[in-house]
Formats: structure tokens, C-alpha cells, sequence
């Protein structure tokens, strides 16, 4: 049984949503995500102790060898993905009983639901898998899930997100198809192994960097990198409160992790390097990010939106540590996306559980909400400051690590704009915490009660483990360091 | 205050300081730089101090002397 | 087990809870954990505990030894203290930070490493910046914030320069480069306030509120003594500064008429003889230094509680107004009168003891200057804190009937008074404890005679030149007017322009500035080019443009 | 003059990659061009599709058959293509069923499927709620002072 766990991570969220799907009434449906949910990360947390005991794992799909069949590959790459969306999948799911049915009108919670553990399934498939085209298939999967799951908000305009979204992320993933058509003709194989390994030998270099091109423009729209950021700010702040929480925490990270993987074990560090301008470009658009759009979010006057230009801004700060090319950029890149998905997740169920109260999550709404929900502002505080890089969060530990990578570099000016723009952060936290704390509520507001325990616990276990991992650097830190140590031995 | 009260305080200090230069003639002193241990000493040296730090005090009062209070 | 706890994670722990809870229970637990604090802080074994990996770094968070016990104890019998004393104040953001503040402060006091001190120093300016803020003077908070971010960025830089090779210990920072020290140093003395980086110090603390004052005069200047006596012992610069800051704080506190100004100057004053006592150098000096921010530490927090109870009772505070209170609240006096004997060093007061080991020490070592400078300075602290409050004093009846505030507020500057008078009684109970100090003699009839001899003289020179008494004013000018007020507005005034010039540049200014916001918006706002919603149209031209541009570039 | 034959032909062999160029340039530019929802979808389709073609292509080896395991046999078509694109297909029609239907609801939200107009709306619905939301803030802002 134990041998089957990578395949089984993806069969059961698969089997789960049609589970889902099938029981239609709302409250088992919800137990069928939530035991998926805990098998999940349960099935992550086994594979991690494997892995970390024994090397990676390869599972090869019926059976055959990876140059026919398909083959998943755990390694100390994905892992940290993995475990992530596990977590995730598992703390999230709690918050989702509450959440979900407050916002969705009862018939298609059932529904939701399905499409959640569609979208876990594509996600985990993305990070599991070994194979090019398999990873498309996965990444349409979770991508579809998506767009039904922002379309089912409850304002219009999630319509419109949903379909932004969609336009986008299928020319982005198709985009990558055709990257991906490009390797298979230089290569003769999809297997991500087995393409780095005959990439070097492969006659046609232009066809192989014309693949490379359209493959991380494709993953840069998933990313949504900066200039192609435009889909996620609407589908985040439009969509129900619980896929926002679930999708900013996970989505995006998975994207940047098959940017990791194609950039450092499939084409490598050097190649990818010197035959596109890479990574200068990425280091201009991935500053972009952390300066546009975090100078967008503090003008935002809706919190979810702010939030999500935020994460479009600390996305940028991931693609850095990749941009930067050395390990401790790379650590820094990897650990933030951990750590981001903790604070950010915090920081979306805090919000969530506000539109659960009071529904609006307009910024107005948010004054003097310290008084009345002192814990559920606390978590949210908290996920702030770790969006500042407060020293003693989680988001501190990133930036410390991409310092040190830019420094390492031999760019302290790049260092000196990482802090920089940690100020626009200030800026856009601050404003929220001077109205959560320091302004009186409205007289004429209506009273507020603190977040039910089933918004709240999930809430506060990710503000706590952004405490936690910002002081506690060992796990985090460490689970990036041997992804970087495996992927620069493997590195061409 | 009432210079009256002023006076007897004078009156009171000056017999205070007399006793006081009493008492140091018959105390055992432990000397630091020889000067501190004659008699007396303290006293003048308490004396050019406060005189010192009064003048100073003074004069620099008028520099700095801004006002009413400030009321950001 | 209990070396690995830090005595500041009660107290941050308690500060988190704080902010959770409500009414009793908030109280029980800042009570508790300031229990727990001083519980520690008496109980950890002489060593190094609590080794934690962060970052690469090897953090040490409890690394205990006799100077950081005394500070130690200094600092949680003011937190303790403080916290009864700030039971009654319900601003709830007040106790949060008087919490994470005073674990700041212990947390700095037991950091064996000095990237654990850094942090916990950065802690500390956010803690006090808060307890300033919840004074309720905004613009004054933000004063201080910006001067503490600055010191705080020194620091960094220097414990960063100076760890940059690696070595994060403090017996680093010996060996560091000029560029290290010195950044270390002036974060230092900006934290400490010496001169020139006074003028904070008497800014914002008497427009903290009346609880908030008692921890500011506690933590943060006698935090960064204790870091100069860790890092810079012997740095003869110090006795420079020092030297300056006596000067200063005598000046600036025979000029105010305000009373929590004047003990904030005098907290100055003081500051400046550790430094002194730092820059000699000596075992003995340094652990002199110690033992006078210790009794410095016990009865300036209880003049600030008693100042706080004349504050809460009329707003303000000048010096003149004690006189009515005089018999309405007589504890209050009482403790008042203490304090202000204990700062001049009279006999049988803890100030005396202290003094007395500075005199020691500094004799013992000859340095001349430092020690006729300390003698002097006893002598003008008595002027400014006994003589001169006195000779100010306005009778008549108080303006609405005055009592002594509550028992939870009257009880721990009794209690403080109280150790104020048996650490006087009996000195040896305290030198005892403190490792080269219990060879001092403290109460010998030379020691007595000498210090009564100088204080009455003293006082006797200003009653006879009452004519020149200082009428000083509510406010003083400071180096921070320089920018406060505007350089140019100055030069102007003497060219002899109008200061409407001024009033014009600044509208044209900030004109400006309002121009560049609304431009910002315009671009970045909800309807700007970067924040509007954008046609999916051109979001997957931007997409193509993108594929595009890279494989032009690949190809070229 | 033959070498000039041999490439025009070779050129002229291209031709199916060429129709692939031209319907992705073609569905990309729809895709950008048009503010109508189901045009949009169009473009996108025609866009996918051409990365069938694209992938088809060079899977085809003139004179092989089809992939049959038989002795008689032995250049057969490489068939790995032609699942990926079945599976691509799925994928197409999928995503294009998504998006109709999203189509769809937006017409029954907004009455309307071009995307200046609904932008209007968009814009027109945030000014309503900047306004109710700016008022009673202030009202409180200045009580507060």
C-alpha cells in the first residue's frame, strides 16, 4: 500500500469530488473534502519521511518505463510543494464547512466541493508528475476546477473574473503545450528526466530554446508574473471566500514550482541563463511586481483585492530568489513560497471570516474591527507583518535569504530594493492595521461577534506557524535547502 | 514665598554648614587625590559647583528658554 | 530546564494575551507574567541556556551573569512595579506594548549573542514607540518613532558589520573594524541619550500618559548603558560623552518648568555619569555603573508614578503647582521628596549608595575628571531637583479637591520608596551581591560628612543667589529645533524677511508632495493604468508581446 | 536552379505548419481584437487547434502506416502524438464548455456580452458602492476627532 502513496495522493481528492458530486447534500459532501483533505496530508507528510529517508521516488504509472508511460517522481523538489497542499488542503478544508455554506446557496455547495478537490487533484498532479504533457492535463484539470469555483461568488463581476481567468489561463497553458510540443520534437520524450538529459545532446538548439520561451511564458500566466498579473486580482477578490483562501495559498506556488523544475532540472540553471536574457528580465519584472503592484495594493479599498495585489507583489519576490540563480536565492524563493502560502492564508481566512460576520469585505468595514474580533484581527496582523518581513515571522526569513542571495550575487542594489519595497508593504498593512485598531468602530455599526471556532482555529494555526517558522527557521529553511542542494547537483 | 521663611532658611543652612565644617576636621579622610582630603574641601567644592552650575545654567537659559508649551 | 526560558518570555507572552483579553483577566495575566519575569530573573543558574539555531545564526537567549542579573532585577521590579501601578489605566494598547517593552528590555539584558540583543533591541523601540503612542500624542509618538527607527538602523548595521565575518558573540565587536564600532556605538547613544541625541528623551516621556511614563523611564536608557557595558567597557569616548551629557541634563533640567520634563532631564543627567563610569573602564566602574542604574531604575520609576498621580490630577505639571498638593495627597509628596533626596545621593537613600560606588570606583582608578565631575554633578542635581522645585513652589489652594490616587496605584511607589530607603539602611545587603562592590564602605562618617557638606553648600550658594533664580519656561529649545523649527525659517527671521516666505515655501511644498500622491493614485489607484480592470484583450496581447520580446531577444 | 526548386519544395512542404502559424496568429488576434465574449471563444478554439495540427505534423511519416504491430510493417506513424492531441481535444472542448457557460450566465447577469459594456456596469456598480461606503465614514471620522 505504502508503495502506491504518490499515485494515491492524486486517485483520492480525484475519486473524492465525484464522491462529492454523487452525494449532492451539502453536509456529506463537506466530509468527503474534509477526509480527503486529511488523507492528503497525510499521504504528504508519509512521502516526506520517505523521501527524506530514502532518496526520491519514482512511481511509474501501470507499470511502464518512463520513456512509454507515465512517471511520478517524488523528490526533495516537490516535497515541499506537496506538503504544502497537503497542509493546506487539511487546515483549509475545516475553515471551508462555515465559510462556504454562508456564501453559496445550498444546492451547489455539494458542487463546490467537488470542484474543490478537482482543483487539489490538479494541483497535486502538477506537482507529482514527471511528465510534460501529463503536467498540462493536470494543470487544465485544476485549472477548470478554478474557474467554476470564482464563478459560483456571489458578485457578477466573479462572472467576469472567471472568465478573464479563463481566456488567459488557457492561452497560458496552451502557450506551454506547444513549449512542451517543441521539447518532445527535440527529444523524442516527455519525460522531464529524460528531456534534461537529452537536451544536451539534441541537434536542433533553436527549436529547444523556442520551446524554452513558450514553456515559461505559458507557466508565467499561471504564475501571473507581473505584466500578466491582470486575471488575479478580480478572480481572487470575487470568488467565495473559501477558494480564495485555498487558491491564493496554493495556486500560484504550484505554478512557480514548475517554473522551478523546468528551469533548474529540466533546461538548467546555465542554459536557461545564457540563452534567453532570463534572468535579467526576470529580476526587472519580478521587481515590477514587488513595486507596481504593492504600490497598487495600498490604494485598494477592498481588502480582498488589496490582498491580492499584495500576493502578486510577493510573488515577485519568488520568481527573485529563481531570477537570482544561486542557492541562497533559490532557498529564499522556495521558503517564501511556504511561508507566503502560510501568512497569505492566514490573511485571506481573517478576511473571510469578515465577510462571514458582516459581509463586505470593503475597507471601511474593517474600523475598529479590533474591538470585536480581537482574535481574528490579531491573525490578521500578524500575516501583515509577515508580508513586511517583520524579523520574528516567517516572511522575515525569506527575505533574509534573498538578501543574502542578492548579495551573494554581487547585487547589493538589488538587496537595497528588497528592502525598499518592504515598505510599500508597511504602507498598504499599516493602513489596515490603524483602521483595525486604532479607529472607533461607527456608532451607527452594528454589533459584531468574534469569528465562529471553525473560522477561527484554522485562521490562528496559520498565524501561528507564521510565528512559529519565522523563529523556528529549521524545518522551513531546511526542506528548501536540500531542494536546492538536489536541484544544483542536478543542475547541467 | 515669604522672605521671612527665606531668612531663617539662610540662618539654618549657614549653621548647618558651620557644623559641617566642624565634623570635618575631626573625621578620618581617605583621600583620592590628596585635595578631596582637607578639610573644608567639600564644602567650597559644593559651593564653586553650584555657583558654576548656576552661571551656566543661566546663561544658557536664554538660549534655550522656547516658550509656552508645545502642544503637537 | 528553566536556563533555557528567557525571563522575557513571560513577559512577550503576556503581552500577546494582552492584547486577547479583556478586564480582569488581562490584569491577572501582565500581573503574572511581570511575577514570572522576576521569578526568573532571580532564579536562572549563573550561565548560558537557551541555544536556538536561527538563520544560520547560534542564538543565545538566556545567558545569565552578575550585571545582567542586577539590570535584570532593576528591570522587572520596574515592570512589576509598573504594571500594578497601570492597572488602573484601561487603555488596552498601553498594556500590550508596557509588556512587549519591558521583555524587550529583559530580553536585551539576558541576549548572549548580539544578533538576539539587535533584535531585541528593535523590539524595544517598537514597544516604547507604542507606549508613547498610546499617550495619545500623535505627533510626538511619531517624533520618537523616527528616532528610534534611526538608532535602530545604526544598530543593525553595526551588529551586521560587525558579524560579518561570522562570529555573532560580543567579544566580536571588540575586534570589529572602526565602521562596526562606531555604528554600534552611536546606535547606542542614541538609545541611551546622550548628548547630542538628548533631546527625545525630554520630548516624548512627559507626553507619555501617566502609566506610560513610569516604564519609559525604566527600559530604554538603561537598556543601551547595559549594552555599552557589554560592548564598549573602557571606550574612553564615552567619558567624553558622558562628561557632556551631565553638563546637559544639569542645564536643561535648572531650566524647565515641568516636572516630568525635569525628570526626564535628570534621567539624562544620570545617564551621563554611568557613561562616564562605563568609559573608565574598571571592574569596579563598570559594576559602579550597574548598581547606580539599578537604584536609578527603582526610585525614578516611582517619582514618575508619584509625577503621574499630579498629572492625572490637573493635566499638568508644572513645578510651582506641587505646592498645593502638598497636604491633599501627602504619600504622594512624600515619595516625591524621597526621590528628588535619593537623585541628589543625600545619605541613608539608595542614591547615596550608588553614588558612593562611583566615587569609589572612579577614585580608586584616578580619573580625576570623571570623579570631580561626578561630585559636581551631585551638587547640581541637588539645585535642580530639591532646591530650586522648592524655591518655585506656588501656595494657595488647589483648583478642585485632590486626594492620593487608588491603592493599586499607590502601592507599588510605597513599595519602591521603601526599597529606596532600605537599600540607604542597609547597603551591604545589596554590594554584598554584586561581585568586587562589597569591599565599598558605604556609610563611614568621612562619606556622610563629605557629601552632607557638599549638598549644603550647594544649597546655601543658590539660597544667597536667589536673585539669579531660573525662571526656565515650559518648553526648551534642543538640537531637534533645528529641524523642528526649520533652519531656514531661522536664517530668514535674521535676514530680516517676512516669515511669510516661509509659510509660502512650505504650501509650495507641500503642494507639491499632494501632487505627487494624487499622480501615484492616478497611476496605481483603482482607476490608474496599473489598478483598473483591464480588457482580457489586452491582457493576452501583454502575454504575446511578452513570448515575443524573450525570443527576439533569444535570437538577436 | 534545382537547389532553388528542392527548397521552394521543401518550403512548400511546410505548408500544414504554415496553416498551424496562421491559425494561431489568427486566433490570438481574435482573441485580442474582439470584445465579444463568444467571438473571443472562437479565437481561443482556433488557437488550440492549431496546436493539434502543430503536434500532428511531424507525427505523420510520409509512406508509414498506421501503428499496427505486424512483421509487414515497418515504418509505421509515430502514434504518441495523436493520443496527446485526443487528449488535448478533451481538454479544448472542455474549456470551451466552461467558458460558453460562463458566457451564458454573464448574458443573464448583465444582459449583455460585450465586455466594454459590462465594463461599464462594472464601473458604474464600484462608484455606487464608493459613494455608500464614503458616507457614513466620514460622518463617523469627524465625531472621532
Amino acid at each position: 500500500m505504502r508503495e502506491h502513496a504518490p499515485v494515491l495522493m492524486v486517485v483520492v481528492p480525484l475519486f473524492g469530488a465525484v464522491l462529492a458530486a454523487l452525494v449532492r447534500r451539502p453536509g456529506p459532501a463537506f466530509a468527503v473534502a474534509l477526509a480527503c483533505g486529511f488523507a492528503v496530508a497525510a499521504l504528504a507528510i508519509d512521502l516526506a519521511v520517505a523521501v527524506s529517508a530514502g532518496g526520491p521516488i519514482s512511481y511509474r504509472l501501470g507499470g511502464w518505463a518512463p520513456d512509454v508511460g507515465i512517471e511520478y517522481r517524488v523528490d526533495a523538489l516537490n516535497v515541499p510543494i506537496l506538503l504544502l497542499l497537503g497542509v493546506t488542503a487539511a487546515v483549509a478544508t475545516v475553515y471551508a464547512r462555515r465559510s462556504v455554506a454562508s456564501e453559496l446557496p445550498v444546492g451547489r455547495v455539494a458542487w463546490f466541493y467537488a470542484l474543490y478537490l478537482l482543483c487539489l487533484t490538479g494541483l497535486i498532479g502538477i506537482a507529482l508528475t514527471n511528465d510534460a504533457f501529463n503536467a498540462f492535463v493536470f494543470l487544465e484539470i485544476s485549472s477548470l476546477a478554478t474557474y467554476a469555483m470564482i464563478a459560483l461568488g456571489r458578485d457578477r463581476r466573479a462572472l467576469v473574473a472567471a472568465y478573464q481567468y479563463l481566456i488567459i489561463g488557457t492561452i497560458g497553458a496552451t502557450f506551454y503545450v506547444i513549449g512542451v510540443g517543441f521539447l518532445f520534437l527535440a527529444t523524442g520524450t516527455l519525460n522531464l528526466s529524460l528531456i534534461a538529459e537529452r537536451l544536451g545532446e539534441a541537434e536542433a538548439a533553436r527549436a529547444v530554446v523556442t520551446g524554452l520561451a513558450f514553456v515559461l511564458v505559458g507557466i508565467a500566466m499561471k504564475v501571473a508574473l507581473f505584466p500578466l498579473h491582470l486575471w488575479l486580482p478580480n478572480a481572487y477578490a470575487y470568488a467565495p471566500s473559501f477558494a480564495t483562501v485555498f487558491l491564493g495559498a496554493t495556486a500560484t506556488k504550484v505554478a512557480v514550482y514548475l517554473l522551478f523544475r523546468y528551469v533548474f532540472s529540466v533546461f538548467g540553471a546555465a542554459f536557461v541563463f545564457e540563452a534567453l536574457p532570463t534572468g535579467a528580465l526576470l529580476i526587472a519584472l519580478s521587481l515590477a511586481a514587488a513595486f507596481g503592484a504593492s504600490t497598487v495594493a495600498i490604494f485598494q479599498s477592498d481588502v480582498k483585492r488589496l490582498l491580492a495585489y499584495s500576493s502578486v507583489g510577493q510573488i515577485g519576490y519568488a520568481t527573485l530568489g529563481l531570477a537570482l540563480g544561486n542557492a541562497a536565492g533559490l532557498t529564499g524563493g522556495l521558503v517564501h513560497l511556504l511561508n507566503h502560502a502560510m501568512m497569505k492564508g492566514a490573511a485571506f481566512m481573517a478576511v473571510g471570516a469578515v465577510v462571514f460576520r458582516l459581509g463586505t469585505c470593503r475597507l471601511e468595514a474593517f474600523a475598529g474591527l479590533g474591538r470585536a474580533m480581537p482574535a481574528t484581527m490579531a491573525a490578521l496582523t500578524v500575516a501583515g507583518l509577515g508580508l513586511i518581513g517583520v524579523p520574528g515571522t516567517a516572511g522575515f526569513v525569506s527575505k533574509w535569504y534573498l538578501i543574502k542571495g542578492a548579495l551573494e550575487a554581487g547585487m547589493p542594489w538589488l538587496a537595497l530594493l528588497i528592502v525598499a519595497s518592504s515598505i510599500l508593504a508597511l504602507l498598504y498593512v499599516g493602513r489596515l492595521v490603524e483602521l483595525i485598531w486604532l479607529r472607533p468602530r461607527p456608532a451607527d455599526a452594528a454589533p459584531v461577534a468574534e469569528a465562529p471556532l471553525e473560522l477561527l482555529l484554522p485562521t490562528l494555526a496559520l498565524a501561528a506557524a507564521t510565528i512559529w517558522f519565522g523563529l523556528d527557521t529549521r524545518f522551513t529553511a531546511g526542506l528548501a535547502q536540500a531542494a536546492t542542494v538536489g536541484l544544483f547537483g542536478g543542475a547541467r | 514665598m515669604i522672605p521671612a521663611i527665606l531668612r531663617r532658611a539662610v540662618l539654618v543652612l549657614a549653621a548647618v554648614v558651620a557644623l559641617l565644617l566642624g565634623a570635618d576636621f575631626l573625621v578620618a579622610h581617605h583621600p583620592y587625590f590628596g585635595i578631596d582630603g582637607l578639610p573644608g574641601f567639600a564644602l567650597a567644592f559644593g559651593g564653586l559647583a553650584a555657583l558654576a552650575t548656576l552661571a551656566l545654567g543661566a546663561a544658557a537659559g536664554r538660549l534655550i528658554a522656547r516658550g509656552a508649551f508645545d502642544d503637537d | 530546564m528553566i536556563e533555557a526560558v528567557s525571563p522575557a518570555l513571560p513577559l512577550l507572552l503576556g503581552a500577546a494575551l494582552a492584547v486577547l483579553l479583556r478586564g480582569r483577566a488581562r490584569d491577572a495575566v501582565s500581573v503574572a507574567a511581570a511575577v514570572a519575569a522576576l521569578g526568573l530573573v532571580l532564579l536562572l543558574p549563573d550561565r548560558e541556556g537557551g541555544r536556538i539555531g536561527w538563520l544560520g545564526f547560534r542564538l543565545v537567549t538566556v545567558a545569565v551573569d552578575p550585571a545582567a542579573r542586577l539590570f535584570g532585577a532593576a528591570f522587572a521590579i520596574a515592570a512589576l512595579a509598573g504594571i500594578v501601578h497601570a492597572l488602573a489605566q484601561r487603555n488596552p494598547l498601553e498594556r500590550a506594548a508596557a509588556l512587549l517593552y519591558a521583555g524587550a528590555a529583559l530580553g536585551i539584558v539576558f541576549a548572549g549573542d548580539l544578533v538576539t540583543f539587535t533584535i531585541f533591541f528593535e523590539l524595544l523601540a517598537v514597544g516604547s514607540t507604542l507606549v508613547v503612542w498610546s499617550g495619545g500624542r500623535r505627533a510626538a509618538a511619531l517624533r520618537y518613532a523616527a528616532v528610534h527607527a534611526f538608532a535602530g538602523a545604526l544598530l543593525i548595521a553595526g551588529a551586521a558589520a560587525a558579524s560579518a565575518g561570522g562570529v555573532t558573540t560580543f567579544a566580536a565587536v571588540a575586534e570589529a573594524g572602526p565602521l562596526a564600532r562606531g555604528l554600534l556605538l552611536a546606535g547606542l547613544l542614541v538609545n541611551a541619550g546622550a548628548f547630542p541625541f538628548s533631546f527625545w528623551v525630554a520630548d516624548a516621556y512627559p507626553k507619555a500618559s501617566w502609566s506610560g511614563a513610569v516604564f519609559l523611564s525604566a527600559f530604554t536608557t538603561k537598556a543601551a548603558v547595559y549594552g555599552l557595558i557589554r560592548l564598549f567597557p573602557g571606550e574612553s569616548a564615552l567619558v567624553v560623552f558622558g562628561a557632556a551629557t551631565v553638563v546637559y541634563g544639569a542645564i536643561y533640567a535648572l531650566n524647565t518648568r515641568d516636572l516630568r520634563a525635569l525628570l526626564s532631564y535628570s534621567i539624562v543627567g544620570q545617564v551621563g555619569i554611568m557613561l562616564m563610569a562605563v568609559g573608565t573602564g574598571s571592574a569596579l566602574a563598570l559594576a559602579a555603573a550597574a548598581l547606580h542604574a539599578f537604584a536609578h531604575v527603582v526610585y525614578k520609576a516611582m517619582m514618575m508614578m508619584a509625577a503621574g498621580g499630579l498629572v492625572d490630577a490637573q493635566g499638568r505639571t508644572p513645578l510651582g503647582a506641587i505646592g498645593p498638593f502638598r497636604r491633599s495627597m501627602p504619600v504622594t509628596a512624600l515619595v516625591l521628596a524621597i526621590g528628588a533626596l535619593a537623585l541628589s545621593g543625600l545619605p541613608l537613600t539608595a542614591g547615596f549608595v550608588s553614588k558612593s560606588a562611583l566615587s569609589a570606583a572612579l577614585g580608586k582608578e584616578g580619573a580625576a575628571f570623571a570623579w570631580f565631575l561626578l561630585t559636581a554633578s551631585s551638587a547640581a542635581t541637588f539645585l535642580y531637583a530639591v532646591c530650586r522645585p522648592l524655591l518655585l513652589i506656588e501656595t494657595g489652594a488647589a483648583a478642585r479637591p485632590l486626594a492620593d490616587p487608588s491603592p493599586s496605584r499607590l502601592a507599588p511607589m510605597v513599595l519602591l520608596a521603601a526599597l529606596t530607603l532600605a537599600i540607604g539602611f542597609v547597603p551591604a545587603a545589596l554590594l554584598g551581591r554584586i561581585p568586587g562592590t562589597g569591599a565599598i564602605a558605604v556609610l563611614t562618617p568621612d562619606h556622610i560628612v563629605f557629601q552632607l557638606a557638599v549638598l549644603a553648600a550647594a544649597a546655601l550658594v543658590l539660597l544667597l543667589a536667589r536673585a539669579v533664580i531660573l525662571p526656565g519656561a515650559a518648553t526648551l529649545h534642543d538640537i531637534d529645533s533645528l529641524w523642528r523649527t526649520p533652519l531656514w525659517r531661522v536664517v530668514a527671521r535674521w535676514l530680516g524677511r517676512p516669515v511669510a516666505t516661509y509659510g509660502r515655501a512650505r504650501a509650495g511644498v507641500v503642494a507639491v508632495l499632494r501632487n505627487a500622491l494624487a499622480g501615484l493614485e492616478r497611476q496605481h489607484g483603482p482607476q490608474g493604468a496599473l489598478g483598473r480592470n483591464w480588457p482580457t484583450g489586452s491582457m493576452a496581447l501583454s502575454a504575446a508581446i511578452l513570448l515575443g520580446a524573450t525570443l527576439l531577444l533569444a535570437y538577436i | 536552379m534545382t537547389d532553388l526548386l528542392a527548397r521552394l519544395g521543401n518550403i512548400a512542404g511546410h505548408y500544414n505548419l504554415y496553416i498551424a502559424i496562421l491559425l494561431m496568429v489568427a486566433g490570438l488576434y481574435v482573441v485580442i481584437a474582439r470584445g465579444n465574449m463568444v467571438k473571443k471563444l472562437i479565437g481561443l478554439s482556433l488557437f488550440q487547434s492549431s496546436v493539434y495540427l502543430l503536434y500532428l505534423t511531424p507525427g505523420k511519416i510520409l509512406g508509414g502506416t498506421a501503428p499496427v504491430v505486424d512483421p509487414r510493417f515497418a515504418i509505421y506513424s509515430n502514434p504518441l502524438p495523436h493520443v496527446l492531441i485526443l487528449t488535448a481535444i478533451v481538454v479544448g472542448i472542455a474549456t470551451l464548455a466552461v467558458g460558453l457557460a460562463l458566457v451564458v450566465r454573464i448574458n443573464e447577469a448583465y444582459g449583455s456580452i460585450e465586455e466594454d459594456e459590462i465594463f461599464a456596469r462594472d464601473e458604474a456598480t464600484v462608484k455606487r458602492e464608493d459613494r455608500a461606503a464614503s458616507r457614513p465614514p466620514r460622518r463617523a471620522g469627524k465625531g472621532a476627532r
